[in-house]
């Protein structure tokens, strides 16, 4: 599937996609509410079949957040990249999908641990670089740490 | 009485209890900690504990200019520091959209399938040594040494190297290179053998590691597990072959690939996968094209707005440096995709059913290395 | 009866691996000259580095105490860790004019990482990366370096 | 000199001084306190000599060459050692049992003591002769095992006791092995006492006179006694990639050290019945017909012989280790009930035609 089949195809599964230009993949930008349900279209769909998620990992903007999500499909050979965006930066809140990509299990601990994205329904969601008592999540823009960094 | 009977015979099955394996433990090779539930001497489940060497290098890269990210990357996995280095480059030279020369395209690959040798080399070693047999440990370093001498002549350190910088090489070859690169193919291609009939071909070996810890391809796939441990499961996934960069698309190899997913399939990619590293470098060690080392980037390197996403092969699978750049002198947010830390994931699945000392024999195939995990 | 074959087959192929990797050792064993190991303090005289081995960053000086460090503090931004801190202070030269020389060349050993990035920056090639690898000292104070030599001053011309 | 060829001559005359001297009864116990004292220096010295052995032979085979700082050649290095370690504070655990912990290493001390008593060195050099000497030192060498056990048990870890478990269910089952390769040769020489069966080697060593199933005993001897020892490929008890250190994982300082102390002694004692059963003992190794090679090998005296073959088998000992990787417990097992048990008892049968035919030598 080229990427102006692909576009369609996710277009058609959620209306509000956004799609980000001249990037290396295929960008589709959706909002975080839908994400459960376009991962679980793309891999089971036989036109689609993204079974591979070879990154995952999260945005934090000055006011909104992003998870990303790369995929490829093993068999059919091509790529493409979506951006679940998470409105609220107080309370971020996303569906997970491990039951679907079984890698994404410590990726989404990861982003967790370093951003506090909370993902519903995952299975054993702790920490897992930073001890449990670890206060703030140090990839976020605001985070601040007076005696491990020095600022610019 | 009988309901007794059984109660006790119950209460008997169910006695489950905890090892804490590592953070220092000799074969979990570094600080990692695995938290596993025995019964008796059989693994139910594996949970890894992660973090001891978090240096939160992301979170460094976002205050950091391009050229100082690099030396950072070789801080990962200190084995394949080359193939890392490479990556944010290539990054930052797609970001660029500068064109270097063809010169350095062939020699980062050199020094990359040599970067690989050595790294396999010292897995081979500690494989070995896991299993009991500490004498391969000892070889293993032997032949690793040649490749480290090669190392610090041409490129100044033995392990973490800075080799590349955006744009280039930091220095030209040394004009020793191609002798004793050569030199030690001619070596390696006799010592090679000399694993096989100590490992390989080992009856116990055999026996330790043919079915057990068996990765089925699909769950391959789902785990995200890459490079050797990936393809012994049969899960075609190697970037030199799908993603070529450097010079990798004017090489010929094989990707090598095998179909049971046992730690034998695994070992035995790696060791098939030495014998392509040295073809390779066979075919490009006398046809290093004349030219520039390096393309003059600016001092200051800015990347366009947007983000940039580059995989390399290392010794232990996909790498990927996914860049997103604000138009800024560093990255606004830059991510490691590690090998290491997908591999691991697959860890439990793998070694459930299985005793101690599978599980010692499925870590060293999956040839973890812990600062790669942890980053 | 298969079995049995087999069962005999297995060991006489299993004893036959074990024998071939004995004589992989066994050959190691017999050839003495083929050991690897180098006594390392032992042969400090006849042990040499690459060139290029990167051990630590020094300020060349010449025969006259003299270096090309004109304090410009490019070395100290091209640093990812301030491993270099160069403290400068103004003097007049002989045409009475005020320049900028460095006071102190502070180099920080235990932060630095070799990443030879502060060599290629340097403007006038004041630094270079010695091959001096025995860094081990017994008080961690003792790291942090002070690179001009006492009474140097920057080499006439450079600027 | 003539005492080097048979000590007889040497503890006869220390036995005729005394006797002049003393009552039997004080004589017998000076003889007892001279001869405990003379086990004593000989377990200190085998220590010293086979882990400095098995250092350099490890650093051989492996390309390296081994302990060269302590003394020339590094021969003082385990003299070193054994310092560093009588300085180390010994360690017990908060929840050990500190009674059984502190006498496990005694135990596996004692039992190799008692084994060591009765093996022949050399002619009229034997403190123990019974009538059941093989079966004897077959039955205390065993004994260890219980020191291990405790040492696991007690240590209050987890690693510490799966590996003494290990290595419980490892010697039990390798300990048939051991004796049955044993009973192999003792169905031609008719006789447990060990003097007896050295004497009956005059003629030519059992492994040559006994034809294949001799052969194939002291191989079956050579793998079950590696694993009694816990040894080489079969230290599952230790485990080092495994159980980091298995049953001695908390002991520090002059413990381990007994620990370490009694592998290599019992290496000793298992290559020493090895020697002593299939080799000939100190019995000097001839060939028929060769006269003149037959006297050379007279004169090189029995107890040079006797420590010419017990090194042999620890080379091969040490040849194993270094080579080969660990097996898995149950592999462990299968390879002893599936391969070496059966092979054993069809040879013994075999050897027992052999000896009722007289087709032996």
């Amino acid at each position: 599937m080229d990427n102006e089949k692909l576009k369609d195809f996710i277009l058609k599964q959620i209306p509000a996609a956004d799609f980000e230009e001249n990037a290396q993949y295929l960008l589709a930008i959706v909002p975080a509410s839908h994400i459960h349900s376009i991962s679980l279209e793309l891999k089971n769909n036989p036109e689609t079949r993204f079974d591979y998620l070879f990154c995952l990992t999260g945005v934090d903007y000055p006011d909104h957040m992003q998870v990303i999500y790369h995929l490829k499909s093993t068999e059919l050979n091509h790529y493409t990249v979506i951006k679940a965006r998470i409105d609220s930066r107080e309370k971020p809140e996303i569906d997970t999908v491990c039951d679907i990509w079984h890698t994404a299990e410590f990726h989404e601990r990861e982003v967790y641990d370093l951003f506090g994205i909370v993902f519903r329904n995952h299975p054993d969601l702790r920490r897992i670089f930073l001890d449990e008592e670890w206060v703030g999540y140090p990839l976020r823009k605001d985070y601040k740490d007076p005696y491990n960094m020095i600022e610019y | 009485m009988k309901e007794i009977e059984e109660q006790e015979i119950q209460e008997l099955e169910s006695q489950e209890y905890f090892i804490n394996m590592g953070p220092q433990h000799p074969s979990t090779h570094g600080v990692l900690r695995l938290v596993l539930s025995l019964d008796g001497e059989i693994i139910r489940k594996v949970e890894p504990h992660l973090g001891y060497i978090h240096r939160s290098i992301e979170k460094m890269c976002e205050h950091d200019s391009y050229q100082q990210i690099i030396h950072l990357t070789d801080r990962m996995d200190y084995l394949s520091c080359h193939m890392l280095n490479e990556a944010v480059c290539l990054g930052v030279e797609n970001g660029l959209e500068v064109e270097i020369p063809e010169r350095v395209k062939v020699i980062r690959t050199i020094i990359s399938e040599l970067t690989r040798l050595s790294s396999h080399q010292l897995w081979w070693g500690v494989m070995g040594m896991d299993l009991g047999a500490i004498t391969t440990f000892l070889y293993g370093f032997r032949d690793r040494e040649m490749i480290t001498d090669i190392f610090e002549e041409t490129c100044g350190a033995r392990l973490t190297m800075s080799y590349n910088i955006p744009g280039g090489l930091m220095f030209d070859i040394h004009p020793n290179f191609q002798k004793r690169t050569k030199d030690f193919i001619v070596h390696f291609k006799k010592k090679l053998p000399e694993y096989d009939k100590l490992l390989s071909d080992n009856v116990i070996f055999r026996e330790r590691t043919r079915g057990i810890g068996v990765l089925s391809k699909e769950d391959a796939i789902s785990y995200g597990v890459t490079g050797p441990s990936g393809r012994g499961s049969g899960f075609s996934c190697d970037v030199r072959k799908h993603n070529p960069y450097s010079a990798y698309p004017k090489v010929e190899f094989r990707e090598i690939l095998r179909e049971e997913g046992d730690c034998f399939a695994r070992y035995k990619c790696r060791i098939d996968e030495m014998w392509e590293s040295l073809n390779i470098i066979d075919q490009l060690i006398d046809n290093i094209p004349e030219g520039d080392y390096k393309v003059q980037t600016r001092t200051v390197i800015k990347l366009p707005k947007g983000e940039f996403y580059q995989k390399v092969e290392t010794a232990r699978g996909e790498f990927g440096v996914y860049i997103i750049s604000d138009g800024m002198k560093s990255p606004y947010r830059l991510k490691f995709r590690s090998p290491g830390f997908s591999n691991l994931s697959a860890l439990d699945k793998m070694s459930r059913g299985c005793k101690i000392a599978d599980l010692v024999a499925i870590m060293s195939t999956l040839d973890l290395v812990i600062p790669d995990i942890d980053r | 009866m298969n079995g049995i074959i087999k069962y005999f087959k297995d060991i006489y192929y299993g004893l036959k691996s074990l024998v071939t990797g004995m004589a992989v050792t066994g050959h190691y064993i017999t050839h003495p000259k083929e050991i690897i190991t180098q006594q390392y303090p032992e042969n400090k005289d006849t042990l040499k580095m690459f060139d290029r081995f990167r051990g630590e960053v020094v300020l060349i000086h010449d025969e006259n105490n003299e270096h090309r460090c004109t304090g410009c503090s490019a070395c100290e931004v091209a640093c990812p860790n301030g491993t270099i801190e160069i403290i400068s202070k103004r003097v007049e030269n002989e045409e009475g004019k005020k320049v900028k020389v460095i006071d102190k060349f502070v180099y920080h050993l235990q932060m630095c990482t070799m990443c030879n990035l502060c060599i290629p920056a340097c403007p006038t090639d004041a630094i270079k990366m010695s091959q001096d690898f025995e860094h081990a000292v017994f008080d961690r104070s003792k790291l942090t370096k002070i690179l001009n030599k006492p009474g140097s001053k920057i080499m006439a011309g450079v600027k | 000199m003539k005492f080097l060829y048979d000590f007889g001559y040497l503890t006869g005359s220390i036995h005729e001084w005394l006797s002049a001297r003393m009552d039997p009864p004080v004589v017998t116990l000076v003889e007892t306190i001279i001869v405990a004292v003379c086990f004593m220096i000989l377990f200190a010295v085998l220590g010293l000599v086979l882990v400095y052995a098995e250092r350099k032979i490890s650093a051989f085979f492996q390309q390296r060459l081994g302990p060269m700082r302590v003394g020339k050649w590094g021969t003082a290095q385990t003299i070193a050692d054994v310092i560093k370690l009588l300085f180390k504070e010994p360690l017990v655990n908060k929840d050990a049992d500190k009674f059984l912990f502190n006498l496990a290493p005694y135990i596996i001390m004692i039992s190799a003591f008692l084994a060591i008593a009765a093996l022949p060195f050399a002619k009229g050099l034997h403190a123990l002769d019974f009538d059941i000497g093989i079966f004897y030192v077959s039955a205390v060498s065993s004994l260890g095992v219980i020191g291990i056990l405790l040492a696991g048990w007690s240590s209050s870890n987890k690693y510490s006791l799966i590996g003494a478990m290990r290595s419980g269910a490892q010697i039990i089952s390798y300990e048939l092995s051991v004796g049955l390769s044993l009973l192999t040769i003792i169905v031609l020489t008719g006789s447990l006492q060990l003097s007896t069966i050295v004497e009956s080697q005059a003629d030519g060593w059992w492994i040559f006179k006994g034809h294949l199933p001799a052969v194939i005993a002291f191989l079956i001897f050579m793998i079950a006694s590696t694993a009694e020892t816990n040894r080489g490929p079969f230290d599952l008890a230790e485990a080092e990639s495994e159980l980091t250190a298995g049953f001695h994982t908390e002991y520090s300082g002059m413990k381990f050290a007994f620990f370490f102390l009694a592998e290599f002694a019992n290496m000793f004692i298992v290559a020493a019945i090895g020697a002593t059963v299939f080799l000939g003992g100190w019995m000097p190794f001839y060939i028929g017909g060769f006269t003149g090679f037959n006297a050379v090998m007279d004169f090189i005296p029995p107890i040079f012989w006797f420590l010419g073959k017990v090194a042999f088998m620890i080379f091969m000992m040490m040849w194993f280790r270094w080579t080969f990787p660990r097996l898995r417990i149950d592999q462990l097992l299968t390879l002893e009930w599936k391969y070496l048990l059966p092979i054993n008892l069809v040879n013994i049968v075999v050897m027992a035609f052999i000896g009722l035919m007289g087709w032996h030598f």
